[in-house]
């Protein structure tokens, strides 16, 4: 119990039930909408167990700095635990530091901070994610062929990470031939337009290695609207991207970034302010969509907004046991 | 129209204050939102009466600070800039990535300080010179200097001194403190000949150049000055947040030129004060502040974050228009 | 005389703007102890060479000496140090600055590099005292009237200690109290050496004050000799060059007794209590000193600012029109004094601000047809004689040529009241005449013409009745038979408050 | 005043055309397109422009409304969430009695014409600065969408939208087609009517615009809802295109309008322009993005040519006319 409270942050004075802040970077978008659904869910049912009676919001409308300021906030207003998603890799480091000293649980998901002032991580590994994208992509391609690379956008970690993820095996594999590679926002139209300008001025491409689901997205259309035929291509969840993968019959590949990492985040704070045990980083297994079983995916499409994500079934049992993992 | 209110003869001595009591006629609506707003944040949360808890605000307060300012020295020559954000940016990294290595923390300073007056002088040259539109020149300036951030730092990283990180943005108010010297020097500036150019630059360039001013070096100095602000706000951010980040500073661009128009600042040049611009940039702080310590939801922090600006700017208006 | 150096000189200058000559070797000295004119009509070129004499152009040929030395870079600063001080035409403030802080711009005195405020202080109140400015020095000076701003341009100009002092139009917005001011103080900066160059179209001030005229036509110099023995009529003949017929128009009253303005109790702005008929054929002059709230009395009738009254009746139609358009549409037009802001585009051609009162009034989506406005313009601009490519900018038309643009404008919808803001200041004396002689026309077309003016001969001699207004009331009203420049001139400056009239 | 003959009349026309704004942005992106497609070989595809042009379709329809709010004396910042808030909320109009799909777009055109018109009337009537009203306004408009996003399964299956979006009569993409025709209608309003003269009144000098009778409120209520019509035009367009809307989709449409506004000539404080100089600065724009995509180089450099190839070709053709 509370006594050898053994997480990092946690001090073991803090009493149930808790109230959880979640500093979003930008609540707009579909995707955060949909991890804000998974996380209300998980709330409403910590409420009904009496661990948690309150959840703050905010928004930090993309702006690192404001989420600087709004996690000071959630320190002076003294919530029990902060849940997060970083605008920035480093730049909330040292206004963690401050919330971890004052004994505030931290959980960490989809975009981490460099620093280990939190008292767990829990998310996808963004490197594993580009390596299984381009091992993948290889394999589809037989070793030998040419393929551009849709990027997000530079500068930011996970962007980064993803295509580093891929790096090994490309030169590994020197027959892959990189025709060239973008770098937009995470959306469908810039990834197209790029695209479509990367189709004309390259005659012959013979996969796309994509690093995000819209932009996976925006590339079928690409094709499509040019009247080139489709090829092998990796993506994401992305319910459009699905049904468009369906619609054209690609060879394709997608794993997600899934929006439960929300619920389960919350999950995690709790328990780490009950006492448990949380690990430093807690690992979550990427989740892979394939021919396989695609069309279980798209079964459950209506329950998901259009421009959203089909992301894969969860319950306490699998949180249970993903933290249980050493 | 004369305003009777003002006393018909200022004593010779005091010309400066009198003038100065002047400049804030049009501000005090601002002044009295913004009152409102702090009296509230206080009511809201009581460890800001702390010196910790001062300091932790007016550390986010800062940097906007800054950039409003940067923004403008630029608007009251009838410029403007859309490279705020890339320069705070470049500023960040390249403090992150020079003070821990050999060039230390003086070196790097240094460096930030330079390169923040060399793109703004090179700005103003181009701007000035060739006669250019200082939206589209700062706008690909933007698309420069952003990949300029890029090429030092691709990936947030880099570190900053920890004793310079608490030294400036630890549990001290030294950024006020630095606030209260940068707003001094501008001060300093605007007592200087070139200071009060300005404004003369700015509305009426034609008939200040035949006054004799230096025109186009009034507004070239106000290019680097500007440089110099973003650059330094960049350096304050890494100290901030201990590290570097290439896209740290973009949302500050849209930020300062609203805080600036908040304040009164017009487009046409010579129009408003820097205080009303702070006022404006501390508004914009405050709000976020204010509405997180009264529960808001996000949707509620759109909707009242958009009223609460009309509302700062059109209200004081009524009552101008009422009396 | 003829044998002293002059302190500045122009030796044959030229000057074009795209190709167009402007100035043709023009040549003109200025001496020490001597007020030296310079005459033209509109455009003739006179803001031009004192731009070049000032060093704020250069000249494409020719040179500027400066105490019979020529200067190879000329230039604002420079002229400063030469001691040449210009009152501009177009004035050259800073609005959102204090009167003081105008004053010393480009020249203040410092301490440590910083502006010495205490000497400015000092030293700006001394010009200010010269010219009889008695605001507060910190008064911005965008909260400043027409008038007091022009007072403050002469003062910066004072503040410079000049040995050379230019003088472009400074009277053509100032009423005749503070033209007196400011002959009085030019005749005594003559007698301490000062070489003065007076440009002016109003020609008795000429006749008062100069000793020497240089008339410009066309851009080229067409006399350069002693004032002496040459009359006002031997001035115009140099300017125009034929004989000039009265500056005035010989009218008799055609005044009727159809009410076209009728207000009683009228408040705006300045203004209170103002009881005030204008019947149609009539023209009302409203005098007084230069910012006692006439032209708020204006911007009242014609709906530009929140106005009050107990009882107004506006041709045919009771109440005060609540908006421009609406006051477009009762008849009412309006002319204003700063014709730079509120009067013209001035980056926008000349035929379309002619255009542009139509334009507000016509059916948004109508289509335009060019070839009218073609047509329309060119009427208006034989019609009023106005000088220049009617594609052009008007900010390319001299400063006489503008205010006839702003004036001309209104009559393709022939209002019934014609409300005027100083519609003469600063254009020449032919253009002058011709106004007169329009407005005077109007007047026996049966229309109502309100004419606010800071020049009193105007309103003696054009005017049926004339409103003296102070402190933002009417307090006289004369008739045409007591119209007198003294009586207008006691009126305003509160000598004889008892003569109200009916 | 000069009446010159027809002849000298007539040369000097041709000559201010050549020399005009307009021209030269047109000037600069056939010299681009040349260039580029020397340097890249599918650069030069008729496809490829094609495409292009369909794309700058987009940023050319905001910058129509954006045209006409800055040659008034105004900027328009909402008009990215503007062209979002049609993108996503078009679906929810939906309605199952009209198989067309027409009551949704003009439910949506509606919804975004009023919100143009609030603008215009907090910045005519409250005197709010445009800046701040738009900002404001698009700070509203996120918080819309928070509510209308993701909220609903409806996807956009709207045959009017996605032929909009992809057909191509007579070989023309639809988008470009609408394009001609908002251009015609703009330049014939703006330069041919008196509403237009009036808008170059008012951003030349709004005090003498107002004391020549210009009806100042409505006419800055109606330029604001413009741009809100023509932002959600663009939404359309850009959903049809992509097939599905999401939240972000208009967010390259406020620069890219601006910049598109003040690379054809039209001066940011008003009063002087045309919407002919907007639409070759469209067309440049997505040109230079398209450019700078199959240039391989890092994201730092890539950033660093965009700039520098806008600079340089604002030096080719932008100087600013001296003001006042
Ligand atoms: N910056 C300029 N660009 C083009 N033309 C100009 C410019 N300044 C003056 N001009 C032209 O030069 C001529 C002379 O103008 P100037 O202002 O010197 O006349 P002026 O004699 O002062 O007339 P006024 O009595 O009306 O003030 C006019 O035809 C005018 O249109
Ligand atoms: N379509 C148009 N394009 C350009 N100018 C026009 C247009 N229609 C009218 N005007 C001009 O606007 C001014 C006022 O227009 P209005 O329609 O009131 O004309 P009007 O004086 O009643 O003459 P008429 O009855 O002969 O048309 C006139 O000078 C006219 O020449
Ligand atoms: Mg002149
Ligand atoms: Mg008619």
């Amino acid at each position: 119990s509370h006594a050898d409270a053994a997480a990092n942050c946690i001090k073991g004075d803090r009493k149930a039930p808790y109230t959880l802040g979640w500093a979003n970077i930008y609540s707009v978008p579909t995707w955060m909408k949909q991890t804000q659904g998974t996380i209300e869910a998980e709330v409403e049912q910590l409420k009904k167990e009496g661990l948690v009676d309150k959840l703050v919001v905010t928004d930090a409308q993309g702006d690192s700095n404001v989420q600087i300021q709004q996690i000071q906030s959630m320190i002076d207003a003294d919530v029990d635990a902060i849940i997060l998603i970083a605008g920035s890799s480093t730049a909330p480091a040292r206004v963690l530091a401050d919330a971890c000293a004052k004994g505030i649980a931290i959980i960490n998901f989809d975009s981490l901070v460099d620093t280990n002032d939190v008292t767990a991580k829990v998310n996808t590994d963004s490197h594993q994610w580009g390596e299984q994208a381009t091992k993948f992509m290889i394999d589809a391609l037989g070793g030998k062929g040419k393929i551009i690379i849709l990027n997000g956008p530079a500068g930011v970690s996970v962007s980064d990470d993803r295509r580093a993820g891929g790096n090994d095996l490309l030169k590994a594999n020197p027959d892959i031939q990189i025709l060239a590679e973008t770098n937009t926002a995470y959306n469908v139209a810039p990834a197209q337009e790029a695209v479509t300008s990367l189709l004309f001025a390259n005659p012959e491409i013979d996969g796309i290695l994509s690093f995000g689901g819209a932009l996976s997205a925006g590339a079928v259309l690409a094709l499509d609207k040019q009247g080139r035929e489709q090829v092998p291509i990796t993506g994401e969840n992305a319910r459009q991207f699905l049904e468009l993968w369906k619609e054209k019959g690609l060879k394709s590949w997608a794993t997600m970034q899934p929006n439960w990492l929300g619920a389960f985040a919350a999950y995690t704070a709790v328990q780490a302010l009950e006492g448990k045990d949380v690990p430093a980083f807690v690992k979550v297994p990427l989740p892979i969509i394939d021919n396989s079983n695609i069309d279980e995916y798209l079964a459950r499409a209506k329950d998901f907004p259009a421009d959203g994500y089909i992301y894969s079934p969860y319950d306490r049992e699998l949180f249970a046991k993903l933290l249980a993992q050493k | 129209m004369s305003d009777a209110s003002i006393s018909p003869h200022a004593r010779s001595g005091s010309l400066y204050w009198a003038i100065q009591a002047r400049r804030n006629i049009g501000v005090r609506g601002l002044f009295v939102v913004v009152l409102a707003f702090m009296v509230a944040y206080g009511f809201l949360f009581h460890g800001l009466f702390t010196g910790s808890g001062f300091a932790k605000f007016t550390q986010s307060w800062f940097p906007l600070a800054l950039v409003a300012m940067a923004q403008v020295i630029l608007m009251l020559t009838g410029g403007i800039s859309l490279a705020i954000g890339a320069l705070v940016s470049l500023g960040a990294v390249i403090a992150a990535t020079t003070m821990t290595g050999p060039l230390g923390v003086a070196g790097g300073t240094a460096l930030v300080c330079l390169v923040g007056l060399g793109i703004g002088a090179a700005t103003g040259v181009i701007v000035v010179r060739l006669r250019l539109p200082a939206i589209v020149v700062t706008l690909a300036g933007s698309f420069i200097i952003a990949g300029a951030a890029l090429l030092v730092l691709p990936r947030p990283g880099g570190a900053m001194p920890p004793w310079l990180s608490d030294l400036l943005a630890g549990n001290t108010p030294a950024a006020f403190g630095v606030l209260v010297v940068v707003v001094l020097l501008w001060k300093l500036y605007l007592a200087t000949p070139l200071g009060l150019s300005l404004y003369a630059a700015g509305e009426n360039p034609v008939g200040a150049y035949r006054s004799g001013v230096p025109v186009d070096a009034a507004r070239i100095a106000a290019y680097a000055i500007s440089g110099l602000l973003c650059t330094g706000a960049g350096l304050f951010v890494a100290a901030q947040t201990g590290s570097g980040d290439p896209i740290i500073g973009n949302s500050f661009t849209l930020n300062s030129i609203a805080a600036a128009v908040l304040g009164g600042i017009g487009f046409l040049g010579g129009q408003g004060t820097m205080r009303g611009a702070l006022a404006g940039s501390l508004l914009l702080s405050l709000m976020i502040s204010v509405m997180f310590f009264l529960g808001f939801t996000p949707v509620a922090q759109y909707v009242a974050q958009g009223l609460i600006i009309i509302g700062a700017v059109a209200i004081p208006q009524f009552r101008m228009r009422a009396r | 005389m003829a044998s002293s150096v002059p302190i500045l000189a122009a030796r044959g200058v030229s000057k074009a703007f795209f190709g167009n000559p402007v100035l043709r070797s023009v040549s003109i000295s200025l001496e020490p102890g001597r007020v030296h004119a310079l005459l033209g009509e509109n455009g003739a070129g006179k803001s031009t060479l004192i731009n070049l004499l000032s060093g704020a152009l250069r000249p494409d040929s020719g040179t500027i000496e400066i105490d019979g030395k020529a200067v190879s870079r000329h230039s604002p600063p420079e002229a400063r140090r030469a001691g040449i001080a210009v009152v501009q035409q177009e004035l050259s403030l800073t609005n959102s600055l204090s009167i003081a802080e105008n004053i010393g711009l480009g020249a203040y005195p410092r301490r440590f590099g910083l502006v010495d405020y205490p000497a400015l202080a000092a030293r700006a109140k001394a010009a200010c005292d010269l010219v009889g400015l008695h605001e507060p020095l910190s008064t911005p000076v965008g909260e400043l009237s027409l008038g007091r701003r022009q007072m403050v341009e002469i003062a910066k100009a004072l503040y410079r200690k000049p040995r050379v002092l230019i003088l472009d139009e400074p009277t053509s917005s100032l009423s005749a109290t503070e033209t007196r001011i400011l002959t009085t103080l030019l005749e005594k900066l003559r007698s301490e050496g000062i070489a003065i160059l007076y440009i002016s179209h109003r020609l008795d001030e000429v006749m008062q004050l100069c000793q020497h005229v240089t008339v410009l036509k066309d851009g080229i110099c067409t006399a350069d000799r002693p004032l002496e023995g040459v009359n006002a009529a031997g001035l115009v003949r140099l300017m125009v060059g034929r004989d000039p017929g009265d500056l005035f128009p010989r009218w008799d009253s055609t005044r009727t007794e159809r009410v076209a303005v009728s207000v009683s109790r009228f408040a705006a702005g300045l203004m209170r209590d103002v009881d005030l008929e204008v019947r149609a054929g009539e023209v009302v002059g409203i005098g007084g000193l230069v910012g006692q709230g006439q032209e708020d009395l204006l911007l009242g009738l014609y709906g530009a600012i929140p106005a009050k009254a107990a009882s107004a009746v506006i041709h045919d139609a009771a109440g005060l029109p609540a908006n421009v358009p609406q006051a477009n549409t009762r008849g009412l037009a309006y002319v204003p004094a700063d014709r730079k802001r509120e009067g013209l585009h001035l980056i926008h051609p000349i035929v379309t601000n002619l255009m542009l009162p139509a334009f507000a009034r016509m059916p948004a989506l109508k289509l335009r047809s060019r070839a009218r406005e073609r047509e329309t313009a060119m009427g208006l601009a034989l019609q009023f004689a106005i000088k220049g490519d009617l594609g052009r900018a008007a900010q390319a038309l001299s400063g006489g040529n503008q205010q006839k643009v702003a004036l001309a404008k209104w009559m393709p919808l022939d209002p019934a009241v014609l409300l005027l803001n100083d519609p003469t200041r600063g254009v020449d004396v032919e253009t002058k005449r011709e106004i007169y002689a329009m407005l005077r026309a109007f007047a026996a077309a049966g229309k109502a013409v309100v004419l606010l003016s800071s020049d009193t001969p105007e309103l003696v001699h054009l005017c049926d009745r004339v409103a003296v207004v102070r402190e933002g009331r009417v307090i006289t009203l004369l008739e045409r038979g007591e119209l007198s420049e003294e009586a207008i001139v006691a009126a305003a400056m509160g000598a004889e408050p008892e003569r109200a009239a009916a | 005043m000069s009446i010159r003959d027809a002849g000298f009349l007539s040369r000097s026309r041709i000559l201010a055309v050549v020399t005009s704004r307009p021209f030269l942005t047109f000037a600069i992106v056939a010299l681009v397109w040349i260039v580029a497609s020397f340097v890249s070989r599918g650069f030069g595809a008729y496809g490829h422009l094609r495409y292009l042009v369909e794309l700058a379709a987009v940023i050319g329809i905001v910058a129509a409304g954006q045209t006409f709010v800055v040659i008034a004396g105004g900027i328009d910042l909402s008009v990215a969430a503007i062209v979002t808030v049609a993108a996503v909320g078009l679906p929810l109009f939906a309605i199952d009695a009209d198989p067309t799909g027409l009551t949704p777009i003009l439910a949506v055109l509606a919804m975004t014409t009023a919100i143009g018109l609030v603008n215009g009337l907090g910045v005519a009537l409250l005197r709010v600065h445009p800046m701040i009203m738009t900002l404001a306004m698009a700070t509203f408009l996120q918080g819309l969408l928070i509510i209308i996003a993701g909220g609903s399964a409806v996807t956009a299956a709207n045959p009017l939208v996605s032929w909009v979006g992809n057909a191509r009569p007579f070989g023309v993409p639809a988008g470009i087609l609408v394009w001609v025709v908002i251009s015609f209608v703009v330049l014939v309003v703006m330069h041919a009517t008196p509403f237009g003269a009036r808008l170059f009144a008012m951003g030349a000098g709004p005090l003498a615009a107002k004391l020549s009778g210009v009806p100042i409120a409505s006419t800055t209520m109606a330029v604001y809802g413009i741009s809100g019509f023509m932002s959600g035009l663009a939404g359309i367009i850009v959903l049809g295109m992509n097939g599905q809307g999401y939240v972000g989709i208009g967010d390259p449409y406020l620069l890219a309008s601006i910049a598109a506004v003040v690379l054809g000539g039209t001066s940011i404080l008003g009063g002087l322009g045309t919407y002919a100089g907007s639409i070759p600065g469209a067309i440049l724009l997505v040109t230079i993005t398209a450019l700078i995509t199959v240039v391989n180089a890092s994201p730092g450099w890539r950033s660093i040519l965009f700039g520098t190839l806008i600079l340089a070709l604002l030096l080719l053709s932008g100087r600013e006319a001296a003001r006042r």
